[in-house]
């Protein structure tokens, strides 16, 4: 246990300030799930990319910089000071990339990982269809070795929904059945695919606050080369799980977010503190005490993993940990709000950040496995208790 | 003593909600949005019922109704989500013009032509307003910042909170019924969701909210009818649960709903908009606390098993 | 919708509140738990009856008062403001003696109702089994018909146990399986019996903080006179269950009890002003509110009630909103006294009755029902949703 | 930078709870309370394993470790709710005594003969004092109001809130093993009730905050290492933390445990009984988050999330 950053660590600290000062837009993008505020977010990656800091835990031959997961945290850390933009290849970064570089070939390696390190693809993620959400091993989309060249391409068909980033981005990966017949976890392998191959049609999920960032996807007949499944075909479920492992894991949430979110809130309140309520006063409070919690949380989690542990099932002690809390900052400050808080920009012209957020925070106890899978989890896998089908 | 909404009122509550169910489906919302937000064949209907002159006195030709009768209906409008300006103009509106002498307006507001919404120093914006638009959440909602009347009389803002917690009882209401419907159709793991206890509790657990936020909204607007110098207390009480009821129900709706309450494409989102714009408006939760506080804790209402209509 | 009461209900508050002011003992009575509270409670209740305000709401015939629902609610309420003591005969005020009006003969009304309306019999509930708790209907104890003196009695064997009121009181009623082999709810019998017969073992069960108020008892071979069956053999089920219905429904627990302590709870927060936290303040605006709202439904139910209506599985909403409220108000309490909280006689010598309300608020949500059976009810009765025996 | 509890720390931390595991039951706990409540053969065990001495310097016979280790430690005895004086003395007491220079009784600590317990003005009352007995809930607490020794010194409180907070974080541990191995066992409705979507929610829920209670303790006891200006804050926020944690866990485990749980006969009330006094104790709720009040929205801290460890 040692808490004091090292001189080394307090120089890449300062490095990366610099950077993020000097770079870091001044104006806040138009959002991520628009197509003009896509484009605007696709350029912020080439930024990074440009200084280096796209893939910062990526090894140095992917294009990043194998930082370890200390200077990780700091890195996200300034990012979150500096106020950085959403990024626009979250999919590719902490989902894709992990999976390809523990169960890509290295030629998929080459092929993928340096372009997503560079900014110039931009990656959907394809999990869910229409019968199966939280109940992800439903998938009934098909993949099919062609006949007609040796056997050389898949051919898709089905359909898949929720597809994040679906709407903008290049390329997408998701599983699919490859084997006729099979039934649930079985004969399912993880394909990645160019959104722009003949056969794909995205249909723009319209979201409840109006922008169309997510996407269905149909395929009809979609020629994917074989060479495109990451790891075994029938070992789709092995690759799904271990990506959403990293999903629900340590980086999808970095605790300097929240901590920047609970550092707003406190001066949003400090505005508001003549009329806030009691409740809101407590909730400020508690808002800075767990977000902390989460950062130490995730700070030994990081020294785990470090010294050679891993992480398991108490994932989902963090994804439920940081969606609730989201919400909950959200909630708080719209109760500051008060009559402004239904207002999409202020009377000054600025957008309410807070309205914003507080509906995307709505989504975090659902996506990424829904928090009453997570207590599933947490129940069966770390306390043991029964698993019933129908519990 | 009797705690009864009785039969009459019960029976032109239905009839609204009836009307409403009919004339007044998620379809016409996703009409409006998609066009001008407001329809005046939807009004005529609701002047037609005579809902526009509910609380105006029968010399202006209205029926005359109370407070109860107005948060009845106030309650329906939440249910049906709708967005034309009844509760701002006939339950809001009209009962503070007249409480100012001012029945100028009431001949036209019954007939339908006049729908004036008043705005005050603590809620400054009202929706349908003549001033500049406003960019708000709910869609429906043509919020704005009115030029002209506004007010820093108390009652106003007791009579825009009360008609606001009926509006969000409704809502509430509305949002529990489509989740425990939704949850009947939706199947994951084989069965549907809703007959997954992780579910069945949540619902129940925001349906113990919105069943004891009602009867402290009709308390409340007894209480108004009544004159009683507690009234905005109670008012507030009725805010504030009904507020709190509401934005508990629409947090667990969009987790039962799970991504699709996220879509455009399900109702839901009309209904968690309005919710998430009468909570704050007519007073902030803060507000509303304050003045429970100064009564409760500061003293100024008598408290105790033998206060219960203090 | 008429909330003033008439002016013959303020005459009979005020005739309650003298009487109430008179009698109620100046001391707390010591806990209903121990022999000696037990027996305290009941020379309270003998005063209550030479009152003639034990069983306000029975009949006069049965040696109540006959009062409406609104009379009983204030008379409750003038009960708690003035401090009375818990009800040694509850079990027999609320739920036996409602459920013999409803299903016993003319012969066991008078053989029953009377003495315990004079305070001279107290009633011991007896529905739990070892493996019957939550599932209530899993009852394996049975009373079969004697072979001996022309089948006239019941010859019980088995055991009951969390028996309220079991250690100390006079009777026990509860319910038994009378036909051989039947199963779940069908073949039970509703059946009273003198606790002091044969065969009864009373074990006294420890409560956590050390007393002994609930017992266990053991039948072995029992003789009940058939005349001590309510309702038809077999019928027990469908009086259990009206029972249970009293239990949770309207006079469990009056508002009154929640407005007492809510009020008790804004004096302990303006005593503690000064160093409370936020959360607690807002925590006791909350009771007052939640209190005030529990009398309101009330009142609505009563006059519901009055005017014909019934009250069905709403009852599950009350139960759940009385009872976690009542550990709520007492949860604060707790830690507005802080380091006191733990102490059960203060310095000054006085009990520590919010310590001793916590403990027991927290079998709130367990007896009667517990909450996620009233969870359940909820869900699958009012909203409609779907019943799965795993669910 | 490396959060992280290193091998020797756990592997103390291991024998000891193995020891308490194996000496230190829910029957000793029966015996005791039968009994006299404290047992010289206990703690003569406690004083051979050196754990009195764990904090106290090594030239007066100790192990001369930090509060990390007595963190540990302190966790351990909360999870076998120990009544021994212990974390009072050697955790508590020792470091207090030793900042104020005060080395004369070290030896007699460490041989286990001297078992000083020092209350504070905020904290009045402590186990095993020298003066009247009080009657607390927890059966085995032996509180009393000492007629000697009393400090208004902040790091005295800091010490016993910091213990208080670890031991609070092993209750809340034990709790949650005591209910799911109920959970198990029970059987309602033909299945083992957790397997029921309710009982697993709840415990998962509360095993969320103990987990996230946990680095907080580790974080603050460091930080009273390191001797940071912050420290205090952080010692709050860890008996705030640990405290909701393990009263949530109370509430939850009684609860799984139905009317079982409210009996003296299973052993979860000794956990509940210690979890409601230590929650209490070295300063209430309110006094730790006002401290948290003054450097959060006071502004006495730097936050945000370049401060983690500030």
């Amino acid at each position: 246990m040692d808490l004091v950053y090292t001189s080394e660590q307090q120089d890449f600290r300062a490095e990366v300030r610099a950077w993020m000062d000097a770079h870091v837009p001044k104006e806040p993008l138009d959002t991520l799930e628009c197509r003009v505020g896509f484009d605007e977010h696709v350029v912020w990656e080439r930024t990074l990319a440009s200084g280096n800091w796209g893939m910062v835990t990526w090894p140095e031959a992917y294009g990043g910089r194998g930082l370890d997961l200390i200077q990780w945290l700091i890195f996200e850390e300034e990012y979150f000071r500096a106020g950085g933009p959403n990024r626009a290849n979250q999919n590719g970064i902490f989902l894709l990339g992990p999976t390809i570089m523990e169960f890509g070939t290295p030629e998929q390696k080459a092929r993928f990982l340096t372009p997503m390190a560079k900014g110039e693809t931009m990656w959907a993620q394809a999990w869910s269809e229409p019968g199966a959400g939280s109940d992800m091993a439903a998938i009934s989309s098909k993949a099919v070795r062609a006949n007609d060249s040796g056997g050389d391409h898949y051919v898709i068909s089905g359909q898949k929904t929720w597809s994040s980033r679906a709407a903008f981005a290049d390329w997408g990966f998701g599983i699919f059945r490859t084997e006729d017949g099979s039934k649930r976890h079985k004969g399912l392998s993880f394909i990645l695919f160019d959104l722009n191959s003949p056969g794909i049609t995205r249909r723009p999920i319209r979201q409840l606050h109006g922008d169309t960032g997510f996407a269905e996807l149909f395929f009809d007949e979609v020629r994917v080369p074989v060479e495109n499944r990451i790891a075994g075909e029938g070992e789709g479920w092995k690759v799904a799980m271990a990506t959403a492992g990293f999903e629900r894991g340590l980086m999808l949430r970095s605790p300097g977010r929240f901590q920047a979110t609970a550092k707003r809130l406190v001066e949003l309140y400090r505005e508001h503190e003549a009329e806030a309520s009691p409740a809101a006063r407590e909730a400020v409070m508690t808002a800075w005490m767990q977000a902390q919690a989460y950062a130490y949380n995730t700070y030994a989690v990081a020294a785990k993993i470090m010294a050679g542990g891993s992480i398991g099932a108490e994932a989902s002690l963090n994804k439920i940990f940081w969606s609730e809390l989201d919400r909950a900052m959200h909630r708080t400050a719209m109760q500051l709000l008060g009559a402004a808080a239904e207002l999409r920009r202020f009377d000054d012209g600025r957008m309410n950040q807070w309205l914003e957020g507080y509906i995307f925070s709505l989504s975090g106890p659902i996506y990424a496995g829904s928090n009453e899978i997570q207590r599933n989890i947490t129940a069966e896998r770390l306390l043991d208790l029964p698993r019933v089908g129908a519990g | 003593m009797e705690f009864l909404l009785n039969e009459d009122r019960l029976a032109l509550a239905e009839t609204v909600r009836d009307y409403l169910a009919g004339t007044h489906g998620p379809d016409v919302l996703r009409r409006l949005d998609a066009g001008d937000n407001r329809d005046p064949a939807i009004w005529q209907g609701l002047v037609n019922m005579g809902l526009t002159g509910l609380l105006v006195p029968e010399e202006f030709g209205g029926l005359g109704l109370g407070f109860v009768d107005a948060a009845l209906i106030a309650r329906e409008c939440g249910r049906a989500c709708l967005a034309e300006p009844l509760v701002d103009t006939a339950f809001v509106a009209v009962p503070w013009l007249l409480s100012q002498g001012d029945t100028a307006q009431m001949a036209a507001i019954v007939s339908g032509t006049a729908k004036p919404s008043v705005a005050h120093r603590i809620n400054p914006w009202v929706s349908d307003g003549d001033g500049a638009a406003l960019d708000s959440i709910d869609p429906l909602r043509n919020l704005t910042r009115p030029v002209g009347t506004s007010s820093s009389d108390p009652l106003l803002l007791d009579l825009g909170a009360l008609m606001s917690a009926a509006q969000l009882v409704g809502l509430a209401e509305a949002m529990l019924d489509q989740s425990a419907a939704y949850a009947k159709i939706r199947t994951q793991f084989g069965q549907p969701i809703g007959a997954f206890q992780a579910v069945k509790h949540q619902l129940a657990t925001a349906a113990v909210a919105i069943e004891f936020a009602k009867p402290v909204v009709w308390r409340a607007a007894q209480a108004l009818s009544d004159g009683l110098v507690s009234a905005p207390v109670h008012i507030s009480h009725a805010k504030v649960a009904a507020s709190d009821a509401a934005i508990q129900m629409a947090e667990t709706a969009i987790q039962v709903h799970g991504a699709m309450g996220y879509t455009y494409e399900v109702d839901l989102h009309f209904w968690m908009k309005r919710s998430w714009a009468l909570s704050g408006a007519w007073g902030s939760r803060a507000f509303h606390l304050k003045r429970i506080d100064d009564a409760v804790i500061g003293g100024g209402l008598e408290i105790g098993p033998d206060q219960t209509f203090a």
